[in-house]
């Protein structure tokens, strides 16, 4: 590890965070010229995160022009990809994201394919509901998928319609696991989740880990 | 005689990836992936136009074309222009081995930034503020019963208070990482701990719970839609539209 | 100039330079005896070259008196008798003074008499000399000596072995120039066809009987045989008093005491023995009397050999744990270099220009017995390997393979048919299907919730109280995955908000925002009465909660550009449009709505816009398991969210609150009937998993 | 106005602080974790992907690297410098996804390093850190083909998911792999907790580095949290304590 590259970069990376995480507890027009800088900062990070985005899009454009090149194991598929990836590049970059090509492509093809795989998602749900107990038999799988079941029957239409008897008190009785037990329990997770966060952005800031790397 | 426009042809297109995809449901199979590889291909091509349209080009193209090449000398814009500029040129030389060395310092910056919002983000906006609602979950106005209140809804908001308290409390405690190493070698949580840990897990089941079922309504109505969708262009092509 | 090349490193020096310039090594050879010290040798140096020949007589009468003078008859018997086991015969050792003194070297300069002579004896014993003659004289005292006498079976036995040995080390040490003492073979390329190839083998007795299927004197082995692997020993000729015979029957009795000594056993490799004596012509001709006298011992031999080879192969597998497997006898490098190095004519022959032999005359090449690529005369096929030892090495060679090779991945895990996931995909999709037959059937379908969540009244009023003149920020953070969900949901505000003229400005922190959004306010504008809604696109915002704080900031600086502009306003000031002249601050629209399935997005929005939202209202629209996150900012004492609106069934109660046309309500049937197959399947999964656990408790 | 926030800046102080001191102390006053079942089933995963010659692929996530969900991303990184380390000499090196660019340059340098630490330079490839999709759900289409084309045997989610986090796992338990997953989101790890065979709930997602023993430091950061959680605890309590009494703070 080469101390000398090793300590700029860390140097880079700590002085940007520190003039961003400053912006959190010191209020902005206390001191303009720190705030002017954190704003520009900040500025400078949004671009470099879409720059970023077209550095990942030349990545994919890399790995599925050189399977086609060496025709290796399912490069007709690649092939499709280049193509689409292709024509919806070059007339969004011309006729802008807006354009009316650009609008049939998203709403007839992106559109329906993220849909369908998030209808998907329910089968893979509900086959997990199915199969949880058989896989962990804890008393706590128990009640996940207990409080899953009372949740359901007491939100919508189901089992127990909504006009029937004791739908009332199911429905209470979900908008208690809900706003009072869930929620107890989602603000626990919530502070725990940020402490670990806390920790892990601090060892970023102080260089313990080096993301970056070392040069 | 449905009218013959693009949207009629979209329709049908719609239609047919949709089939592709719930096919996968029965087993992985060539159509699912040429559907896939489609929708990557068009995914990837709008989101590269619209970080060229949305960012790129405001911030880069935009001033030169606007102010002429002037701009890259222009003092005032060293800071708005020319530094990003620069540091957006050196992340591209990411893209081959050799040159990837020069990109470190934009990859410093973005981490650097990334980390701070991650702690400013987490300590300002979570930390703080929910365990300051939490300790102000039993304050005098619920923790008494107020005038000619009757005791069942009282009791029910002193009850239910209590337990968001005692869910949050529990349930931080059961993420104790530390506990008593054994002579066996084996780690083991005291025994206080142990049922607090419990009660705390129980909590993070039923928030899971409430959380699950949530999706599972959101995806069943998202699969009823795609049905939905699919008998509307069936109509529409029986002419009934 | 002259010059001369340094022996060491080959550096281009005067000719008259005592020492290379470059790495200071002797140029000219010191004489023999004389050590040079650091400091004689400068003085030293200048001591005059004839002294050096004087030296030089001295070593070289010593060996011409050793190689004339006679020796002495009964020598070599009693050297023979006296001869204590491990104690090499004197000959040999006079063999080996020779050896060393000739290693000293002659002097540089001319060739001396002495080699002459030598060489001139050499050749008197040339082919003119009749077969007897033939025999150079050494040979022919053997011979005489192994006629006159039986050799004794008292020989210790180790003696062959500790020959066999010394054999081995002499023949490593041997210097080029020993072979000159041995029988020259012949140096005219022209007569060697008729002459014998190499040293004659010492049959004694047996040299006149020509094998069967040579012409008569042709016993010896052809180049070609000599190359095409047969046994180098035989090739080379033995040692000088060795005989065939003689090893034959010692290695016959050896072999019966020491049976477990494989190396003195010839290998019964199936190759064909080199001499093969056959029968026949030993009784057709007449034959001289001792071969009459061995003639029996030959046949006993015969017999010995047979059964020996029986033994052999059942003596094959259980090799004495002490001996030296075969295969490692027969790779012992006997003699690895032919010996018949061709000399040429004293005249012809270079004088050594450099290195110690500088200025001597026919000096063999040192590098060309080194260097001369030849086929060494010990062949692989010599190698014996066995079945076992080829697995081996055929082992060793595919690990060292497979190492460089990427291995192929393991072999695939079995495939088992996922018929649980069938079974609960079947049921789920008739459960969503069977409603659209309901009609048919006569079935109302699921009834519309009647029970308010106590959340939509205050969301409707909050709505209800917006400003007209401010327009609403609609937040689209939401992915196409979920618009099936959150279409619906949203709709139910937005018409509203649409229904009371309060122009909407669109904004998204994700890639597929701006266009779900447009997706939206195009069929709602579509279904609207009158001239559609007012609506306009800001469009992606990047950087995600950090842009939400900039944009929380300062919007105009935040966004740049719009998304899909009305005609007459370019994409560049999307800020010119009359919707947003009024717009400064994020406190300047009348209400903010998000909707997002996301709770990390609502979170983000909730916290990051707190210190500049001002009085404007923050309403959620969730998806259906984001409500418990979202709750506490919902109801803490300091707001954060002022209105919250989650799941299909609050999205219809909402839209029946405010008289909307329930278009919520198309999918109810179907999301009714696919809630209650997943209850179903979820009550299905607590039996299931809570029988096997007590079938299990009981077989356990 | 809005003040200085101080009690932000005094918490801010009192991590850097604990984290220094901890780290300083660390070795003298050891101390031992609780077990996390699928940080040992992950070791045991590695161990077995070495052997059999299969793969290890790491998701980081679809999160963007300057988002507030990017925290279970940059602990997935910590947990990539190990994995690469201990495959980098293994016939088939881990490979990273991501879902977005700028997290998927962070990788690749994280694996050049970790595989210059590995003295295993001249084998780490660019490539085997790459971008599936540049939207969730595009990202997590791509799942089951790299996991079919690159003999997945391990997959490890380590980073910001939405509900297409279930999706990948799903994927994954389809294939047949050992599956653990965790993440920031509390609703994803509600679903990941369902589908995944070893879900990790909450902070555990941040524990990898010293569950996997990268460094002092990292098992320096868990005795941080814990010492911090106390001090929440008893702030808690005690704010609910003076609220009773109508104490306000």
């Amino acid at each position: 590890m080469k101390l000398g590259s090793y300590l700029i970069w860390a140097a880079v990376a700590a002085v940007s965070g520190l003039f961003v995480l400053l912006g959190y507890f010191i209020p902005v027009n206390l001191i303009p010229v720190a705030f002017q800088l954190r704003l520009l900062i900040m500025q400078w990070a949004v671009l470099l995160a879409a720059v970023g985005l077209f550095v990942g899009l030349a990545n994919i454009f890399l790995v599925h022009w050189t399977k086609v090149g060496e025709q290796s194991e399912g490069w007709p598929y690649s092939a499709i990809l280049l193509i689409f990836f292709l024509i919806t590049l070059m007339v969004g970059l011309v006729f802008g994201p807006d354009s009316e090509t650009v609008r049939l492509l998203f709403n007839y093809v992106q559109l329906p394919v993220e849909a369908t795989l998030s209808g998907i998602l329910a089968i893979s749900l509900a086959l997990a509901g199915f199969r949880i107990l058989s896989y962990r038999r804890d008393f706590i799988s128990v009640v996940f998928v207990g409080t899953a079941f009372f949740v359901l029957i007491g939100s919508g239409p189901g089992l127990i319609p909504n006009d029937g008897p004791g739908y009332e008190f199911f429905a209470g009785l979900r908008n208690w696991i809900a706003q009072v037990a869930a929620a107890g329990g989602a603000r626990g997770i919530l502070i725990g989740v940020a402490l670990g966060s806390v920790v892990t952005g601090l060892r970023v800031l102080l260089a313990i880990d080096r993301p970056y790397g070392d040069g | 005689m449905p009218v013959l426009s693009l949207d009629f042809f979209g329709m049908i297109i719609a239609a047919l990836l949709t089939i592709m995809v719930l096919s996968y449901i029965i087993a992985d199979n060539l159509l699912f992936r040429i559907a896939v590889y489609i929708f990557i291909g068009v995914a990837s091509g709008y989101a590269g136009a619209i970080a060229w349209h949305n960012v790129i080009r405001p911030a880069l193209i935009d001033p030169i074309l606007q102010g002429g090449f002037s701009t890259l000398f222009n003092s005032e814009a060293i800071g708005t222009f020319l530094i990003p500029l620069l540091l957006s040129i050196l992340l591209l030389m990411k893209l081959s081995r050799t040159t990837a060395r020069l990109g470190t310092i934009s990859v410093a910056i973005l981490v650097g930034v990334g980390a701070a919002v991650i702690v400013g983000g987490a300590i300002t906006g979570t930390l703080i503020p929910q365990s300051v609602a939490t300790t102000n979950a039993l304050t005098p106005e619920v923790a008494f019963p107020a005038e000619g209140e009757n005791v069942a809804s009282w009791l029910e908001r002193l009850i239910s208070a209590v337990v968001v308290v005692v869910a949050t409390i529990t349930t931080l405690l059961y993420f104790r990482f530390s506990a008593q190493k054994e002579r066996s070698g084996e780690t083991r949580r005291s025994r206080f701990n142990a049922v607090v840990a419990y009660i705390g897990r129980t909590f993070i089941a039923v928030t899971f719970g409430v959380m699950y079922a949530g999706a599972l309504m959101a995806t069943v109505l998202v699969l009823a839609q795609r049905f939905e969708f699919l008998r509307s262009v069936l109509l529409m092509l029986a002419g009934g539209g | 100039m002259a010059e001369i090349r340094c022996p060491m490193c080959s550096a281009v020096n005067h000719a008259d330079a005592e020492e290379c310039v470059e790495c200071g090594a002797r140029l000219t050879p010191l004489i023999a005896g004389d050590e040079p010290t650091g400091e004689s040798r400068e003085s030293g140096l200048a001591a005059s070259a004839e002294g050096q020949t004087a030296e030089g007589e001295d070593w070289l009468a010593r060996i011409r008196r050793d190689a004339e003078s006679p020796p002495p008859e009964e020598e070599p018997e009693e050297a023979a008798e006296d001869i204590e086991p491990g104690e090499s015969p004197d000959w040999l050792g006079q063999l080996r003074q020779a050896d060393q003194a000739y290693e000293e070297g002659p002097p540089t300069g001319d060739q001396p008499d002495w080699m002459d002579e030598f060489v001139a004896a050499g050749d008197e014993e040339t082919p003119e000399a009749d077969q007897d003659e033939e025999v150079p004289e050494w040979l022919a005292r053997i011979r005489e000596r192994t006629q006159s006498k039986e050799i004794s079976t008292e020989i210790d036995d180790d003696w062959i072995s500790s020959l066999r040995d010394e054999e081995a080390q002499l023949s490593a040490e041997r210097p080029a120039g020993l072979e000159e003492l041995e029988p020259a073979p012949e140096e005219d390329q022209e007569e060697e066809a008729d002459l014998p190839q190499s040293a004659p083998l010492d049959l004694g007795a047996l040299s006149s009987v020509p094998p069967p299927d040579r012409p008569s004197g042709e016993w010896r082995l052809t180049d070609e045989e000599a190359e095409a692997g047969v046994d180098a020993e035989f090739a080379t000729g033995p040692p000088a008093d060795f005989s065939e015979e003689g090893f034959r029957e010692d290695a016959g009795e050896v072999q019966g005491e020491l049976p477990h000594v494989p190396a003195l056993i010839p290998e019964d490799t199936g190759e064909k023995p080199i001499i093969e004596i056959d029968e026949k012509v030993l009784d057709s001709a007449e034959l001289p009397g001792w071969l009459e006298q061995i003639k029996p011992a030959l046949a006993a031999m015969e017999e010995e050999e047979a059964a020996f080879g029986e033994d052999q192969e059942d003596d094959e597998d259980d090799l004495a744990p002490a001996t030296l497997p075969s295969w490692l006898e027969a790779m012992r490098p006997v003699d690895a270099f032919r010996p018949e190095i061709d000399l040429e004519p004293e005249d012809d022959q270079p004088v050594e220009s450099a290195g110690p032999l500088a200025g001597l005359r026919g000096v063999l090449m040192a590098e060309p017995i080194v260097a001369k690529p030849r086929t060494s005369s010990v062949s692989a096929s010599r190698l014996e390997v066995t079945e076992r030892q080829y697995a081996q090495a055929e082992l060793l060679q595919r690990l060292v393979e497979s190492e460089s090779r990427e291995v192929r991945a393991g072999p695939e895990k079995p495939f088992t048919l996922p018929i649980t996931r069938w079974i609960v995909t079947l049921v789920l999709v008739v459960a969503i299907l069977l409603p659209y037959g309901f009609e048919q059937f006569g079935f109302q379908g699921f009834a519309t919730p009647n029970v308010q969540s106590r959340d939509v009244a205050p969301l409707v009023s909050l709505v209800n109280n917006v400003p007209v003149e401010q327009p609403a920020l609609v937040v689209f953070d939401y992915t196409p995955g979920y618009s099936g969900e959150l279409d619906t949901v949203a709709r139910s505000v937005l018409v509203h908000l649409n229904n009371r003229n309060i122009p909407i400005v669109t904004l998204s922190t994700r890639v597929t925002g701006p266009p779900l959004a447009e997706r939206l306010m195009r069929a709602i504008s579509e279904e609207s009465a009158g001239d559609g809604i007012q609506y306009l696109h800001l469009g992606f915002l990047s950087g995600g909660p950090t842009a939400i704080q900039l944009f929380a900031v300062s919007p105009r600086d935040a966004i740049l550009t719009g998304f899909r502009l009305p005609e007459g306003l370019s994409r560049q000031n999307v800020w010119a449009s009359p919707i947003l002249q009024d717009v400064r601050r994020l406190s300047d629209f009348g209400v903010v709505v998000v909707i997002t399935a996301g709770t990390e997005t609502a979170r983000t929005w909730a916290e990051q816009t707190q210190p500049w939202i001002g009085e404007s209202p923050l309403v959620m629209v969730l998806s259906a398991g984001a409500e418990p996150l979202i709750r506490p900012y919902y109801e803490s004492l300091n707001q954060q969210v002022d209105g919250v609106l989650t799941g299909l069934p609050s999205a219809v109660a909402y839209q029946q609150n405010t008289g909307q046309q329930a278009a919520a309500l198309q999918s109810w049937d179907s999301f009714g009937s696919g809630l209650m197959m997943v209850e179903i399947i979820l009550l299905a999964g607590i039996g299931y998993g809570v029988s096997r656990w007590l079938l299990d408790r009981r077989s356990g | 106005m809005i003040g200085i926030n101080l009690l932000g800046l005094l918490v801010l102080v009192l991590f850097v602080v604990l984290l220094i001191v901890f780290i300083a102390i660390g070795d003298r006053w050891p101390v031992s974790f609780r077990k996390i079942r699928g940080y040992e089933a992950l070791l045991k995963a590695l161990e077995r992907a070495v052997e059999s010659g299969e793969r290890v692929h790491l998701s980081l996530g679809t999160g963007s690297l300057i988002g507030t969900d990017s925290a279970a991303a940059f602990a997935g990184l910590v947990v990539l410098t190990e994995i690469a380390k201990v495959t980098s000499l293994s016939d088939r090196p881990v490979v990273v996804s991501t879902g977005d660019g700028a997290m998927a340059i962070v990788a690749q340098d994280t694996l050049r390093s970790a595989y210059r630490e590995a003295g295993a330079l001249d084998r780490y490839e660019p490539i085997s850190a790459r971008m599936l999709g540049p939207t969730p759900f595009s990202y997590a289409a791509n799942i089951p083909i790299l996991l079919e084309s690159e003999r997945v045997s391990a997959n490890v989610l380590l980073g910001a998911f939405g509900a297409e986090g279930a999706l990948a796992a799903d994927f994954g338990e389809r294939k047949q792999t050992f599956v653990m997953a965790g993440t920031e989101d509390i609703q994803s790890q509600a679903l990941l907790y369902a589908v995944a065979e070893y879900p990790l709930i909450g902070e555990e997602v941040f524990a990898g580095g010293a569950y996997l023993d990268v460094s002092p430091a990292h098992r320096a950061s868990l005795r941080v949290q814990d010492t911090v959680r106390f001090i929440i605890v008893g702030g808690i309590l005690i704010g609910l304590l003076l609220n009773l009494l109508g104490i306000s703070l």
